[in-house]
């Protein structure tokens, strides 16, 4: 199933990759932090394009090079394009004033707690495995249509729906 | 199954068409909306007459061939086929008997004592719907059926208590009547379903026999028996869940008379009869039996001692004899308990459709200082209620007289002394009140606005004579009766009945001799009654020193429970749990903001929770 | 090679969605009428192909992807017929209120596909992905009620909560996926087995925990109800009915099957949080519903209530208990159809939705009143109607494990909620009303209420052949386990 | 460089978009943060796909349809606020709250 590569190095030495990840993960957080804690919904927006760019970056450390490719292309390419042109449909300078809500401190402490629980399950559970896979775009595209042939049409409805949807429910308000 | 084959059937084949009738007839009067008409009337009493006539053809088939039992096939629970089916024993029968009877004659009463009302034929929809259920309650053979017409039963009596729901306190009593008995609702099925556990039926008899054979765990058969019980303390008014019952008076007399007097309160007693097998097995429960039945039986007597709504006291009086029937069950004698059921069914039937034609004849006038002197405007009513009170004090040889005996006997052979001495206690003061309620009521001056009092139409006062001459016989199938259970004759023990009789004499007399002399001046007592005078006279230092007793001790111990009863029993346990149910139910109310970051806070916090109680075994 | 035959029902309930919505596209405006009655037809038509050639089959497709059994066929039968009860109750609902019969419709059908999927799905990522599915099709007609109203913030809260917890879920998934190795349950089950795990590692107890999560959020347990009440009362009506009955049948399903086939092993772990939800559930929402006065709010709370009914079902983990679940659901479903009919009914004459808007209904239309009647003391439980014989059945099987106190706990709220539906009814019967006409109904809309009312009593009154069936379905589910 | 500094980063990014979720009070900032929790998602599914052997394609394929459902759902949530905006002239989550209680 695909090629292996070793990577990384033993002791916890600073590798070539390890840098890279590190760099993307920066980038990832910082544009995560940005996306909730900016006070401009377009700078928002903008930096979780930014965020996700660094997850698709993330996806090719990991070797899976075709998530990467539609991540790119359905995150910079659609939903965020989408996205601006709602903010710009809707009136973007409420947005100045639609900061945060009154539970913002319990918000912050659940997360965090959040972040402690699941880090400490991650740490808990590492096996310590340093060997990546990866895997040729033919095998994803065979099991995704043997194996995976009914998830796939069902998404397909799911996909159908949502844009039945959206054209109905967004043509409610016209002819009233 | 042929149903309409007329060749001899047996009785139990028959039995159930008399709920069936009565239910037809709620259908009816329901779904064709006779509301308003009397046709609604008709309708109803005639499927009681049905009904009663089908009693005649039971019993006379069981006298020929026996208890009999027959059951259908209603769903299975995993490898448990429940059933549904009637039952006719002794039990049974007597209690078909008794209710369709009644319910005769309260509904023909209903005809004139109701007719203004509007909604009349829904009042009657209801009466056939009550008649129905609680023959189902009584014929079923299993205690899922049973507790099935439990439940109907109880809605019945809540609908027809919230009767006059304009008015505030009728639909609070309702309400009440309905949490009260919930409570002790919740504790019978539990029971049910913790006998079914081990049984894997529902079958009363099969559960009887299993727990005869030791089928049963000591604990859960206790703790079985005792939710059973608790169900059976609500229905039945056992202190401390009687509160209901006083105000459960708010609806209409004849209801009163039927629900809260003759038939729904003795379910309770009833199903305790009805699985009385499993309380002898599991040892210790008939004493608490015994010691609920006692205490109610003692404190609603003590309460009935100063309550001044004629309804009322005889409210208090039925929770008192409903725990006298407790207390005998308690003593192992539910043969006794049944016959006291018996003859206070139609004698508390009779005192309230009495009560009813006070009412009636004097415009809606039930407290008793307002009354008085009746017995030459209303003799009829004066006669049968004086024939109920007598038989309720136990004044031989009226039915009550025998059936308290019988009560007390079965006290002094299966309990402790002190149980019967109490219990003697409690059966002065009933005869003390009754013959206070008859004095105040129908002896004395008339008040001047009682002068338009009037005798009640035929229609009321057909069924009260009935009523008072069956009260008057009912002691004299006594012997019949204990041969028609197969129990054992008690013997006679003298000084049992020498000190029940006494208890009962001595309240009449003291009763007479405070009341009269409290409302009466002593000469008129002299022109009056002048065999009575010396002994007024004579008595006057017994009548100061019993009153001083009664405002010193009696009433202030009677002041002391009753205030017991309002605050810490009704407001608190049974209001105060209405209440906080309803008041938590306000506050979480709020918890919905509308906002959805505190919903998915609400979600993300739940998450957190469940997952660190796993993780850390907290539970 | 896939025996594509198996996936007739899929297909052809494919098509009909597909179907219904072509036609919308075609018919002229006064037509439109006609698009609940190509539905039913269709679904009926399902139905019969349904039954036709998956009755009594067993077979595990796409190595356990997708299964094909007695618990799979009971859900689609029960999915296909609550599928057609509702577009009977939509029809005249849609009439006055809704904008877009054919995607209304169309959208419906497809919806009772994903249920279908969901109940039949024995891996994660099928069953996600059809959860998904029936969430985005609830999504579209929970907001597509008229213009202005609340529909439309029910629309938001709805999607908002909905995708969060689908992430959670989500998360969830991809935990058991890297720590157990396997989205089929049949499989987790083996692993699981084999690992013996006394004490669970963190991070499968966050999987685990993820996905309750996700799943209790779409049957609205405590504490992942609270989009619940907001969002029954901004739907459109007939969706909130199906919301109600649908949506909490479909997951029910797939949980049944899930813990049933997958977690079971690890089953002291899970039961006692379950325990402790499902005692909050059906006591959260029995209270709240007393103050109430929004019927559908009320009945929102009430359904809540239901949930931590099945709820303990799910912790007794039997197929007597599991028998129990099914049964309420059916009886449950029923009954809260026939009661969301009249409230559709009386809002289409009177526009009302607030309980005072009863007062005095059974003056104003007796038959209405008498089936609204009838349709609460089933929810309430009492004797002869479908909600006694299907709780009763629930709770004696759950009361069999033991569970006594929280049976009793059971019963006490069934006891509170009969309090606030004779509110109700009260208002009903005896409060007078400020208008007085008659109202009157089409033959139609009676004859649909009545068809739902015969039902109620049907299950109250005979419930032996359904159970026998449901039995069945249960066994079936239960065979899987080694 | 192993599997749990992924994990962690997908933890971080799961955290911050959930206090998105909980803190923000614009319909469109609590969906924007919901993508960075169901991409935090994707880099534990292929994290795990990557470092395990056996799970082989299981993990990418399930990422693809978790990508899928969030265009979807993306498109969807908009048209609903849009529609909310025209009808409240708000996209204020504190505003919608005309049902409560």
């Amino acid at each position: 199933m695909g090629s292996t590569q070793e990577s990384g190095t033993e002791g916890g030495v600073l590798t070539e990759s390890l840098v890279v990840f590190l760099i993307i993960s920066v980038v990832c957080v910082a544009g995560g932090l940005g996306v909730v804690f900016s006070r401009n919904v377009i700078h928002a927006t903008f930096l979780l394009l930014v965020s996700l760019m660094g997850v698709a970056g993330i996806f090719l450390l990991l070797l899976a090079e075709f998530l990467a490719l539609v991540q790119v292309l359905i995150y910079g390419g659609a939903i965020t394009i989408v996205v601006l042109f709602v903010i710009m449909l809707t009136k973007s300078d409420e947005f100045e004033s639609l900061v945060d809500n009154s539970q913002k401190p319990l918000a912050f402490l659940i997360s965090i707690g959040l972040f402690v629980v699941m880090t400490v399950a991650a740490i808990a559970a590492d096996n310590g495995n340093t060997v990546r896979a990866s895997l040729k775009f033919s095998d994803l595209g065979h099991s995704l249509f043997t194996d995976w042939a009914i998830p796939f049409e069902v998404a397909s409805l799911v996909l159908l729906v949502a844009l039945i949807g959206a054209i109905v429910i967004s043509k409610q308000g016209e002819e009233e | 199954m042929m149903l309409l084959d007329f060749t001899v059937m047996e009785g139990v084949q028959v039995a159930w068409l008399a709920p069936a009738a009565c239910i037809l007839a709620f259908v009816l009067i329901v779904s064709l909306r006779m509301f308003d008409s009397k046709i609604g009337s008709v309708i109803s009493i005639v499927a009681i007459a049905s009904g009663f006539a089908i009693f005649l053809y039971v019993f006379g088939q069981f006298n020929e061939s026996g208890p009999a039992e027959f059951a259908r096939e209603w769903f299975t629970i995993g490898s448990t086929k429940i059933t549904l089916g009637m039952a006719i024993d002794q039990l049974s029968v007597v209690m078909l008997g008794v209710i369709t009877f009644v319910a005769l004659l309260v509904q023909i009463y209903s005809v004139s004592y109701m007719e203004e009302e509007s909604r009349f034929g829904w009042y009657f929809g209801v009466h056939s719907l009550f008649a129905a259920s609680m023959l189902i309650l009584v014929l079923a053979n299993n205690l899922l059926l049973l507790y099935v017409a439990w439940e109907l039963v109880g809605l019945c009596s809540y609908l027809l208590i919230g009767f006059w729901y304009e008015k505030r306190s009728a639909s609070e009593a309702a309400k009440k009547a309905f949490i009260t008995t919930r409570i002790g609702d919740v504790g019978l099925l539990i029971g049910i379903i913790l006998l079914y556990r081990t049984a894997g039926t529902f079958d009363t008899s099969t559960i009887i026999h299993i727990a005869q054979e030791g089928g049963f765990a000591d604990s859960t058969l206790m703790a079985a028996v005792l939710l059973i019980f608790l169900g059976a303390m609500g229905k039945s008014a056992q202190f401390p869940l009687h509160v209901w019952l006083p105000d459960a008076m708010e609806g209409p007399t004849p209801v009163s008379a039927l629900i809260h007097a003759a038939t729904m309160v003795v379910a309770g007693i009833y199903l305790v009869a009805r699985i009385f097998p499993l309380f002898e097995v599991a040892d210790p429960s008939l004493t608490v039996v015994a010691v609920v039945g006692l205490s109610t039986a003692v404190i609603a007597a003590s309460i009935a001692l100063v309550m001044t709504d004629l309804k009322k006291i005889l409210a208090y009086s039925t929770v008192s004899h409903l725990g006298f029937m407790m207390l005998a069950l308690g003593s192992g004698a539910y043969v006794v308990a049944m016959f006291h059921l018996f003859t206070h069914a139609f004698a508390k039937a009779l005192l309230f459709l009495s009560a009813g034609s006070v009412d009636h004849g004097t415009g809606g006038k039930r407290d008793i200082r307002q009354l008085g002197g009746l017995r030459k405007k209303m003799p009829i009513t004066f006669v049968t209620f004086s024939i109920g009170a007598l038989a309720l004090a136990g004044v031989p040889p009226l039915g009550g007289f025998f059936s308290k005996d019988e009560i007390m006997m079965a006290v002094m052979d299966g309990r402790h002394p002190v149980f019967f001495l109490i219990a003697i206690i409690a059966a002065f003061m009933s005869s003390v009140y009754m013959i206070r309620a008859l004095i105040l009521v129908f002896f004395g001056d008339l008040k001047p606005e009682n002068q338009e009092a009037h005798e009640s139409p035929a229609l009321i006062t057909a069924p009260l004579l009935i009523l008072a001459g069956i009260s008057l016989v009912a002691g004299l199938v006594l012997s019949g009766w204990q041969d028609f259970f197969n129990a054992k004759h008690h013997d006679i023990n003298f000084l049992v009945l020498a000190l029940s009789l006494l208890a009962s004499l001595g309240g009449l007399f003291l009763g007479w001799a405070i009341y009269s002399k409290e409302w009466i001046s002593s000469r008129d007592v002299a022109a009056k009654f002048g065999d009575l005078e010396k002994y007024a006279s004579n008595g006057y230092y017994l009548d100061v020193g019993y009153q001083w007793c009664i405002d010193r001790i009696v009433l202030v111990v009677a002041r002391i429970v009753s205030l017991f009863d309002r605050i810490v029993v009704n407001d608190v346990a049974v209001n105060g749990t209405g209440y906080s149910v309803f008041l938590s139910g306000f506050k979480l109310r709020y918890v919905e903001t509308g906002k959805v970051y505190n919903y998915a806070l609400a979600m993300v916090v739940g998450i957190l929770v469940v997952g660190l109680t796993i993780y850390w075994g907290l539970i | 090679m896939t025996n594509f035959w198996l996936f007739i029902p899929e297909f052809t309930i494919t098509a009909l969605a597909f179907g219904v919505i072509g036609a919308d596209l075609f018919l002229a405006r006064e037509n439109k009428k006609y698009l609940p009655w190509i539905s039913s037809i269709g679904l009926i038509v399902v139905l019969g192909i349904a039954l036709n050639y998956l009755l009594g089959k067993q077979e595990n497709l796409y190595g356990g992807l997708f299964l094909i059994d007695d618990f799979s066929m009971f859900f689609k039968v029960f999915f296909l017929i609550l599928g057609l009860l509702v577009v009977l109750i939509s029809s005249e609902y849609v009439k006055n209120h809704i904008k877009h019969p054919g995607e209304y419709y169309g959208i419906l059908i497809f919806s009772i596909l994903a249920m279908m999927l969901m109940a039949a799905s024995g891996e994660l990522l099928t069953a996600y992905i059809s959860l998904e599915l029936l969430s985005f099709c609830l999504y579209v007609l929970v907001a597509s009620g008229r213009y202005g109203e609340k529909s439309t913030e029910a629309g938001v809260k709805y999607i908002l909560l909905g995708a969060v917890a689908s992430a959670f879920m989500l998360y969830g998934i991809s935990q058991i996926y890297g720590l157990v190795g396997t989205t089929k349950f049949a499989d987790m089950n083996l692993v699981l087995v084999a690992e013996n795990s006394s004490a669970l590692d963190l991070g499968l107890i966050m999987g685990i925990v993820f996905i309750i999560g996700g799943l209790a959020f779409k049957i609205a347990a405590v504490p992942f109800h609270m989009w619940a009440p907001d969002v029954y009362e901004g739907a459109p009506t007939p969706i909130t009915a199906y919301l109600a009955v649908g949506s909490k049948a479909a997951a029910f399903a797939l949980i049944l099957r899930m813990m049933s086939s997958g977690f079971i092993s690890i089953m002291e772990d899970w039961q006692m949080v379950i325990i402790v939800i499902a005692a909050l559930t059906m006591t959260l929402g029995n209270l709240v519903a007393l103050a109430q006065n929004n019927i559908k709010r009320l009945l929102a709370y009430s359904s809540i209530g239901h949930v931590g009914y099945l709820l303990m079902g799910v912790v007794a983990m039997t197929p007597l208990a599991f028998d129990g679940i099914m049964l309420h659901l059916v009886g449950y479903g029923v009954t809260n159809l026939a009661c969301f009919m009249c409230i559709i009914m009386l809002y289409n004459s009177t526009g009302r939705d607030d309980v005072a808007g009863y007062a005095g209904l059974a003056d104003r239309s007796p038959f209405l009143a008498m089936s609204m009647a009838v349709a609460l003391f089933s929810l309430a439980g009492l004797p002869f109607f479908a909600g006694f014989t299907t709780k009763f059945y629930l709770f004696t099987a759950v009361a069999n494990e033991g569970l006594i106190w929280l049976v009793g706990l059971a019963i006490l709220n069934s006891l509170i909620s009969l309090y606030y539906y004779l509110m109700v009814i009260k208002s009903m019967y005896i409060d007078p009303s400020e208008d007085t006409t008659v109202l009157v109904f089409s033959r139609y809309s009676l004859s649909v209420l009545g068809i739902l009312v015969v039902f109620i009593f049907l299950v109250g009154v005979y419930p032996g052949p359904l159970v026998e069936l449901i039995q069945e379905a249960s066994q079936s589910l239960f065979s899987y386990i080694p | 460089m192993s599997l749990v500094h992924f994990q962690i980063l997908s933890a971080a990014l799961f955290s911050i978009g959930l206090y998105g979720v909980l803190a923000r009070r614009s319909a469109v900032l609590i969906l924007l943060s919901i993508e960075l929790m169901l991409n935090a998602v994707n880099i534990n599914l292929i994290a795990f796909s990557a470092y395990t052997e056996s799970l082989a394609s299981t993990g990418q394929v399930i990422a693809i349809f978790v990508i899928t459902v969030a265009a979807a759902e993306v498109g969807l949530a908009l048209a609903i606020i849009i529609n909310l905006f025209r009808s409240k002239g708000s996209v204020d989550i504190d505003k919608i709250d005309v049902m409560r209680w």
